[in-house]
């Protein structure tokens, strides 16, 4: 048996999954209480897996690689699992280094070192895919290292900005 | 008709074009530069051309090397920016190519942005306020001069214009400098030409659009109007037709108006006549296309009218096989431009691998993409990727099959702005056909949710959580193996 | 309107009801067994529930269980046979679920054929001669009197009709009764009742149904008519509307005969009054069917109906939305149904995995089908995999768009009959519209190739050969390692 | 270089393939005296493949596993193939074992032990997917064994009628 804690907008439900001992496909699952029957049918299911039976209701999804959003009919959710039988929990990274998402041209900056940033706020434009992208502080801090400048391209995954 | 036509296009537009080609059994030559290799219009085709250089910007002399050596009788630019280029038309028609499009001269004047407003002023149009000329990005001091002549906010325009590149609204004189160049390197990149104009902005403002086909024989007709007014990046991502905001009396005046313009610049094959329609009902001429537009589909849908194939005729010198009266508009279409882009990173392109691609299907559901199950979305291209065109007997009954449409639209491998669209489905602004509420306001990704659905999204991400533990070779980030596994993002709101 | 439906149904049945269901914004309750779990109408319905029973031939008393567990309101039996069953939608009535359908008493009558073709006489009708009863079929006795009182060839039926199952044409008196016992084994195992009943054969005859929609207030209109004069293998492969076989004058005959007919059988819902057609121009009332057909969506496409939502308002009481005269037919419309059988093994049925699904798209194309890549074509159903549907402004329009369609269908997983379809599609006979020429030569399955082509097939096969060796873990037959691998089977002439 | 010997429509062509140095996605190919460019575009190709561009036509194509057939977009072609540098040239089995193609069940047998049948001439009837199936002589022979009667279900790959 594995228990999760799951948050999705904003409710948290705690999750229990048993396996079926007939079938890889079944499992039986408790969760605020109730009993459900959920089936992974399988065929040419991926990890993670794209289609389920949860209480019949067939569920076409869409998962992150990362488990970060499921996408189904209802649209895009975004989702937090945490296992509550894990023995050690690590803490998220923290990783403050903003790297290009995408190949591309750097066409403005907008921020130097030192300065104050806070979530969400714009830190360059890169264009790529033929449009003008805003690269956007993924969390608040200072600017400790800015490596790119306009007219510069980059490659994806280089690192553009730090902020600690 | 012609027996071979060279399609110089890449992506769902190469597609749609190829489609109609084949269905009126024309052979069909492709070009693709390696990039697209994996690209449905390369395999549709009956020829495919490698290009050294890239498609969507294609130079007159490559092309014409290759239309000569398959023995092409014209070429059709497609519907991106490219087919507004005189540098690629004059080529064609001097070879003794028939460019499917207007006459090179037609091309040639539409382009002039500011010359051409002002014909269209003397004949009596309004237009909305703008610079009497184009300038340089270095020139500032004229380019501010022009801003506080016309007041603020202003629109920032590439002379060349055209799919909503190099444009930029300056709500302030500030930003003035910063936007002039962004929008100058824009279109340098994308028009070869970094000059701009501006333009007082009107905000908020409705964008109608009208499509118009004439003949070399002085026919003009026109085949209704098209309403995009959701914008987003600039694009428009939704469209449809009728237009809900416009009144009875509106919608005549603009299709009139797109007819007497089409008259006024000489206009042949078809084009798209561009307004501006403030709430309050003022209506101004805006610019004249010298091509169809991404969104040409709905007005097929609800005239029955396959424009490409009218392209075709009257290049050939055909005259209109229709008059006015003989159009009829039936019901009610719609647009949804499936974009690669994440709406989790601020809509950054996302290019990649289709690992799944299952297209939405059945009555009256169209899609227009270059995509399939192991397709590929290349990096160095637009991010456009799908058109989901459905039509509806009302617009209530088009929304309905257009919610449906998109939930059974199933892409894995990237993210899309599939929930965007879905968002904009259910907003009571946009329900009710309040489109001027709709630019004020963002939209929410996700429909209401009622609880018994999150369960069933929770137990989801549990078991799938689970099964990527027990997969015999797991590939799994360590920050997946225990705990937390990463704070989610939240959706832009 | 409803707010939650039952289809008991399965594969591109199902699939193309809840496709108009959601559209409507109404909650669908799918059924499966365990065959069709990766059926695309299981994922696509909001609920699907597991059945111990297969489903193409549902009992009432599993389906009313899950009826109430669920909370349907409405029970759609789709539209093969199990549409057409008393014990099915008696049932439904009675524990107070609106069947939607014609009413459970019309459907008893019009399923015991000897007597409705009676009745039709009786008011006037020319039906095809038959006999005056139906047999067991261990009454071989009388039914070779019977036999040879119509004369050869004669057509054997069975008494509950439908789909052209339990159907054979008898040429010679020494092949009845072996035709007899195989006729009747089929009409046990779709119907659960073997008893038939002796036709005259009309041959060459033409097949021309008749859709008509009834409201419970009296009024019924008809939506044209579709021919689907190509069988093979007693099922109609291709349809289209109009009918190039008919004459104005027939056409408008038979419109009047279907509506006269509704009346006569006080019918109500959607159906169809199918038709036979000498060449010679006399026209057969033949059955009454109490639903649409596989073949309703030329229908749609020529008139923008959607039959299936128009089968709800009126299951519901609506009145008919329209008058005769507002029923406009638009352009030509054409169906090709798409099986899973193998034109190398003489059409034998062959179901397996789609490995590769890509669908043809596009302006004015439809596909309905259960099938997508990762799917699979269960072994126990018929091999119906899916329906491509056209349309054109004339019927050369309409034939070109179809051959491009077929042209991009991919299936790869399993073979089909498309390459059949292919060859018709460029059949003299077929695009003269001359359907009487095509019942006595078989179509070539391939359009004719030029040398240049031939030699880069032979270039592909080679590459393929090749490319088998090099693979690194090669899973080749003993055969292909060496030598002619084996006699290549001639398509069937 | 290899070198087939392809017939296809009856015509037979030389078909000799050299693999390009430079990439694994490129042959030049020699037939009839004319040379050509061959790509195999990768992605996600399986084996046999599905798409490849012969001289600039694509070729969007359908092949039998055991390359009987290949279905383009002019139709389906019968295809046979000899590899010309093999050494030991194998017979066909010609194997006269008549097998279920599909599991059904047996509705009638036209034929007894000891009969002379034409290629073609119907051996039996098999009912599957709903359809009578006619099950035909695959070679001209004398039947030497019958091992299905009427009524009897069979499986897939089920040895039914022996001709030799």
């Amino acid at each position: 048996m594995s228990k999760y804690a799951v948050t999705i907008e904003g409710t948290t439900f705690e999750v229990e999954i048993q396996h079926l001992p007939a079938s890889a496909e079944f499992f039986s699952v408790r969760v605020n209480g109730e009993e459900l029957m959920v089936r992974v049918p399988k065929g040419d299911q991926p990890t993670p897996m794209h289609w389920i039976i949860v209480d019949n209701k067939p569920y076409e999804v869409v998962l992150d690689t990362e488990l970060r959003w499921i996408k189904a009919w209802s649209g895009w959710h975004a989702a937090e699992i945490r296992d509550l039988e894990a023995v050690v929990e690590r803490p998220t990274s923290g990783d403050g280094r903003v790297k290009a998402p995408i190949p591309g041209l750097i066409t403005a900056v907008f921020v130097r070192v030192g300065d104050e940033v806070k979530v969400g706020q714009a830190l360059l434009e890169l264009e790529a895919m033929k449009m003008e992208n805003e690269i956007q502080a993924p969390r608040a801090g200072v600017v400790t290292e800015v490596r790119v400048r306009p007219g510069q391209t980059v490659g994806m995954g280089e690192m553009m900005v730090e902020i600690s | 008709m012609f027996n071979k036509v060279l399609i110089a296009n890449r992506g769902e537009i190469a597609v749609r074009i190829i489609r109609t080609l084949r269905d009126m059994g024309i052979w069909t030559i492709a070009v693709y530069h390696e990039e697209d290799i994996h690209s449905l219009h390369v395999r549709l085709a009956d020829e495919a051309i490698a290009l050294k250089q890239k498609v969507d910007d294609p130079q007159a002399a490559e092309i014409l090397e290759i239309a000569h050596a398959t023995g092409a009788e014209a070429i059709h630019p497609g519907y991106s920016f490219g087919a507004e280029r005189y540098d690629f038309a004059r080529p064609v028609e001097k070879e003794g190519f028939v460019f499917i499009g207007p006459p090179s001269q037609v091309i040639r004047e539409l382009n002039r942005k500011v010359t051409m407003l002002e014909r269209a002023e003397q004949a009596g149009f309004r237009t909305p306020r703008h610079s009497d000329t184009a300038f340089n990005v270095g020139d500032m001091e004229a380019i501010r001069r022009a801003a506080d002549e016309l007041g603020y906010p202003v629109v920032i325009k590439a002379r060349r214009g055209g799919r909503g590149r190099g444009v930029r609204l300056v709500r302030r004189p500030e930003q003035l400098e910063r936007m002039v160049q962004s929008a100058g390197a824009e279109a340098m990149a994308v028009y070869h030409d970094s000059r701009i104009y501006l333009e007082r902005a009107i905000y908020p403002v409705l964008h109608v659009d009208v499509q118009i086909l004439a003949d070399r024989h002085g026919n003009v007709i026109h085949l209704g109007e098209r309403c995009s007014a959701l914008q987003h990046h600039n694009q428009k991502i939704i469209c449809e037709t009728p237009a809900p905001c416009l009144s009875e009396q509106q919608r005549r005046q603009v299709w009139e108006m797109a007819i007497e313009l089409a008259r006024l610049f000489g206009y042949e094959n078809a084009g798209t006549v561009e307004f501006l329609v403030e709430p309050g009902g003022e209506i101004y001429f805006s610019d004249f296309k010298a091509r169809i537009q991404i969104e040409h589909p709905v007005t097929e849908m609800v005239t029955g009218i396959d424009l490409v194939q009218e392209q075709l005729r009257l290049a050939a010198g055909e005259p209109l096989r229709w008059r006015q009266q003989d159009i009829r508009f039936e019901g009610h279409a719609m647009q949804c431009r499936i974009n690669a882009e994440d709406p989790w990173k601020n809509f950054l392109p996302s290019p990649g691998s289709l690992r799944r691609f299952r297209l939405p299907g059945g009555l009256h559901v169209r899609v227009d993409t270059y995509g399939y199950t192991g397709g590929y979305v290349p990096r160095v291209y637009d991010p456009l990727l799908a058109k989901v065109i459905v039509w509806g007997e009302s617009r209530d009954a088009c929304i309905g099959r257009m919610r449906r449409a998109l939930q059974d639209f199933i892409i894995q491998g990237i993210p899309t702005n599939l929930p965007l669209h879905q968002g904009i489905l259910n907003h009571p602004a946009f329900l009710a056909g309040r489109y001027e509420a709709m630019l004020t306001q963002e939209a929410g990704l996700n429909e209401p949710a009622d609880e018994a659905h999150l369960r069933d999204l929770a137990v989801i991400m549990a078991v799938a959580y689970m099964r990527r533990h027990q997969a015999p070779q797991p590939v799994i980030p360590e920050r997946l193996t225990t705990g937390w596994h990463r704070s989610a993002r939240r959706l832009p709101q």
